[in-house]
């Protein structure tokens, strides 16, 4: 049932039948959410500057997801030796670069009028810079060796060596003091964010996660076209 | 001795070579020929286990030799197509170093003796960096009676030799197979020994 | 014996080294001459050399051990001694460990008998020199477990040789965070070195794995 | 020895290793990566004036005056200790009196400390303004809400 996620002919077939209709509910969710952060109210402390939250949260959790598929992938892909999930590394880690750059970017924007400051060397600030520079050295990875198979084992291996940095990240802020606050939702508790701007930010989410699978199908079903001498 | 069964290796999908059979026993020489490319090396390195073939199994003394890698290589001496001394340290630095790896017995005065004969006991304390790529090839081969071991893997054993070395060498070839040896060598050439079997790839 | 084997390891290294020491030396003299060129670009302002000096001499030395570490398994691995160490009977990831070893005593403890020199220079108190040096030792280690695997992911890199470096830099971050932490008055000292020793348990724990992992990839791929 | 043996070994020792490594790092990381100190950890410390510190801790209630344009003088505290503050420059506009904020600057004595630098930090707390209005009203408004 779930062989499309390893197979890339069955990722093919299945995405060829859900890819139109996963384009119009982007389109429908990603307006939906617009509408709702428009028509949210104002935080009672942070007035106007709360809206940012929409994109920087979103942005963040997907940086997060991104690179923990890319850790599930590397783990599948050395064990059982599946090319396929070789071909989603190289397919996504662009993808999560993207999300950690608007993540820090948005961050920044909203640092500057809260905190006052655009940047501090905290530690959840400084262990999401690393995941940024993370990304960038698999990507630099993907050009660098000639041998394929090489090439895809070796970012394997790093992406694996790297998740260290995804708990330090989620669990920086209840470690250690830091400037940056901690989770707002998480499991255990009961979110301590009002239920009118909770709506809108899962919305956010929803539309931010469907966008990047959109780019995500595409780009691996380029690279599927560009490796089929090989699969 | 050494059985290979059933052996397939490909590349990217090329094959490089297909359900090959062979079978070595005591006091036989195998030699593989072919072209430039046709996969000699590598079938070398398939035998050895450091390439993981796609199909068949390779026997060692009726075992396995994935069993137990080390068993199979304690009673192997592999000499590569290139040259495996380290250039920085003297003839005789390596010379030690290979006979205390293999866990050799080799005494001192016989190892001097081997030098002599083959020519270089001259150059014993000086840097194998400044050895012609002949007298490298020599030292190289120096293994195969130093380790003492029953099975002889070479890769292409008479590239930078001279006539008198190759001579000394097959003559060397003759004296192990009396000894119980088992060889299997790979060359584009076609040496003169008595029972060569040969195995085109 | 196994135990013979690896004495036969480190005899091999040592005589190496012998013979590489002119690398050694130069390594050494790059690290004097860039600590000349920082002193002379910040000018020799005392209060001021002695703030930055911790910091510049451990980034300092992260920089020019770094230069060593593109040769730690390059030799070994184009000349195929590393398959004759194997075949003698001794797992890749053994290997790996023994090297990551022999580099520590070889390449990175030398370091250490400059940096009281080092010191000097930026008239650096007592306390503080002691700190680097204990810290350095334990960061020293850290590196060679690190270089080993850039180094090995590096062997078959033909196209982008930096990127085992940066890769040095990157996990090297948290370990200067803690090194230079040592000297904040306010923070706990001996809780900084243990995290230290924690961190460099942790890679000598996965380096083994992985840069075997990368070595057998080499190997296979050559 | 046979590589399965050695690898064996390896592997113990690996996890040994890791598991050590793992104990250490988890008993000391709390005390070691911080960005401030609340002002109860400053005075125990008993830190000698003139370095360098961050300060986290709550704006402490009618306690910020304004000397003149641009120079003002709070108080931070934890509930427990508090600690007197000089700042000299723009406020963020989050800062406010029972707001959190830390602030980086050097120390003068036991409790003062001349700030360069000061941030304001918010909380996990997002509420509709409308909705904290008639929360006030209907006496619901949570203290933990600073």
């Amino acid at each position: 049932m779930f062989n499309f996620l390893i197979n890339p002919y069955k990722f093919n077939k299945f995405v060829d039948i859900i890819f139109k209709p996963l384009v119009i509910l982007t389109l429908l969710v990603l307006i939906a959410g617009l509408f709702l952060v428009y028509f949210s109210p104002l935080d009672y402390q942070q007035g106007l500057t709360v809206k940012i939250m929409y994109i920087h949260v979103p942005s963040a959790w997907l940086a997060l997801l991104t690179y923990a598929i890319m850790t599930i992938y590397s783990i599948i892909g050395l064990a059982f030796k599946i090319p396929f999930s070789f071909i989603i590394n190289k397919a996504i880690a662009p993808i999560g670069a993207v999300f950690t750059i608007l993540c820090l970017f948005s961050g920044s924007m909203w640092g500057k009028p809260m905190w006052g400051t655009w940047w501090v060397w905290d530690a959840r600030l400084t262990s999401v810079a690393i995941l940024f520079i993370v990304y960038l050295l698999i990507i630099f990875l993907n050009h660098a060796f000639e041998n394929r198979e090489v090439r895809e084992k070796t970012i394997a291996i790093f992406i694996l060596i790297g998740s260290i940095n995804l708990p330090i990240i989620k669990f920086s802020v209840d470690w250690w003091n830091t400037l940056h606050q901690p989770a707002s939702i998480s499991k255990l508790a009961s979110p301590s964010i009002d239920i009118s701007m909770l709506q809108p930010l899962l919305v956010m989410t929803v539309a931010f996660s469907l966008v990047g699978l959109i780019i995500a199908i595409l780009r691996i079903k380029a690279e599927i076209l560009m490796r089929k001498n090989y699969l | 001795m050494l059985l290979i069964n059933n052996l397939s290796f490909s590349r990217n999908d090329n094959i490089i070579f297909q359900n090959l059979n062979l079978s070595l026993s005591n006091r036989s020489i195998t030699q593989i020929r072919g072209k430039n490319g046709s996969g000699k090396t590598t079938f070398i390195n398939v035998v050895l286990n450091f390439l993981e073939s796609k199909t068949g199994e390779i026997f060692w003394e009726g075992k396995n030799i994935k069993k137990n890698i080390f068993n199979f290589y304690n009673k192997t001496t592999f000499i590569m197509d290139h040259n495996t001394c380290t250039r920085k340290m003297t003839v005789l630095d390596n010379i030690n170093f290979w006979s205390r790896l293999s866990s050799s017995k080799l005494t001192k005065d016989e190892i001097v003796l081997l030098l002599e004969t083959f020519n270089i006991q001259k150059y014993q304390n000086i840097k194998t960096m400044y050895l012609s790529s002949g007298e490298i090839r020599k030292l190289e081969l120096l293994r195969l009676i130093l380790e003492q071991k029953k099975l002889w893997i070479l890769d292409e054993p008479y590239n930078h030799l001279d006539d008198l070395s190759i001579e000394i060498l097959n003559q060397t070839f003759i004296d192990h197979i009396n000894k119980d040896g088992v060889i299997l060598f790979t060359s584009h050439l076609k040496p003169s020994i008595d029972n060569l079997e040969v195995i085109d790839l | 014996m196994l135990i013979n084997k690896i004495f036969l390891f480190f005899k091999r290294e040592a005589k190496l080294f012998y013979s590489n020491i002119a690398d050694l030396f130069s390594n050494i003299l790059f690290f004097f001459l860039s600590i000349f060129i920082f002193v002379f670009a910040l000018g020799a302002d005392e209060q001021l050399l002695r703030n930055v000096g911790m910091g510049i001499i451990w980034s300092l030395l992260l920089l020019s051990s770094t230069l060593s570490l593109r040769k730690f398994y390059e030799d070994d691995f184009n000349n195929s001694v590393i398959k004759i160490i194997h075949m003698g009977g001794i797992s890749y990831e053994l290997i790996v460990f023994l090297k990551i070893l022999s580099h520590f005593f070889f390449v990175q403890i030398p370091f250490l008998a400059s940096i009281p020199i080092a010191c000097v220079f930026f008239n650096l108190p007592i306390n503080e020199v002691y700190n680097l040096i204990l810290t350095f030792i334990i960061g020293s280690f850290i590196l060679s477990c690190l270089g080993s695997i850039s180094a090995s992911m590096n062997l078959l890199n033909k196209t982008n040789f930096s990127i085992g470096s940066l890769i040095v830099l990157l996990f090297f971050i948290p370990v200067i965070i803690f090194s230079i932490g040592t000297n904040n008055s306010e923070s706990d000292f001996n809780s900084l070195i243990s995290l230290l020793l924690g961190i460099a348990l942790i890679f000598l724990g996965i380096s083994p794995w992985s840069s075997a992992a990368f070595i057998k990839l080499a190997l296979r791929n050559k | 020895m046979s590589l399965r043996f050695q690898r064996l070994i390896l592997i113990l020792t690996t996890l040994v290793m890791l598991g050590a490594a793992l104990l250490l790092i988890l008993f000391n990381t709390k005390q070691n990566i911080v960005f401030f100190y609340t002002p109860s950890e400053l005075i125990e410390n008993k830190i000698t004036s003139g370095v360098k510190v961050r300060i986290g801790g709550y704006v402490k209630k009618s306690s910020i005056k304004k000397k003149s344009i641009n120079s003002y003088e709070f108080k931070i505290t934890d509930n427990k200790n508090e600690i007197l503050i000089f700042y000299n420059g723009i406020l963020p506009d989050l800062f406010r009196e029972g707001q959190g904020t830390v602030i980086e600057g050097s120390i003068i004595d036991q409790d003062t400390v001349n700030a360069s630098k000061v941030y304001a930090k918010h909380d996990e707390n997002y509420m509709p303004a409308s909705i904290k209005k008639e929360l006030e009203k209907n006496n619901q408004w949570k203290k933990e809400y600073k």
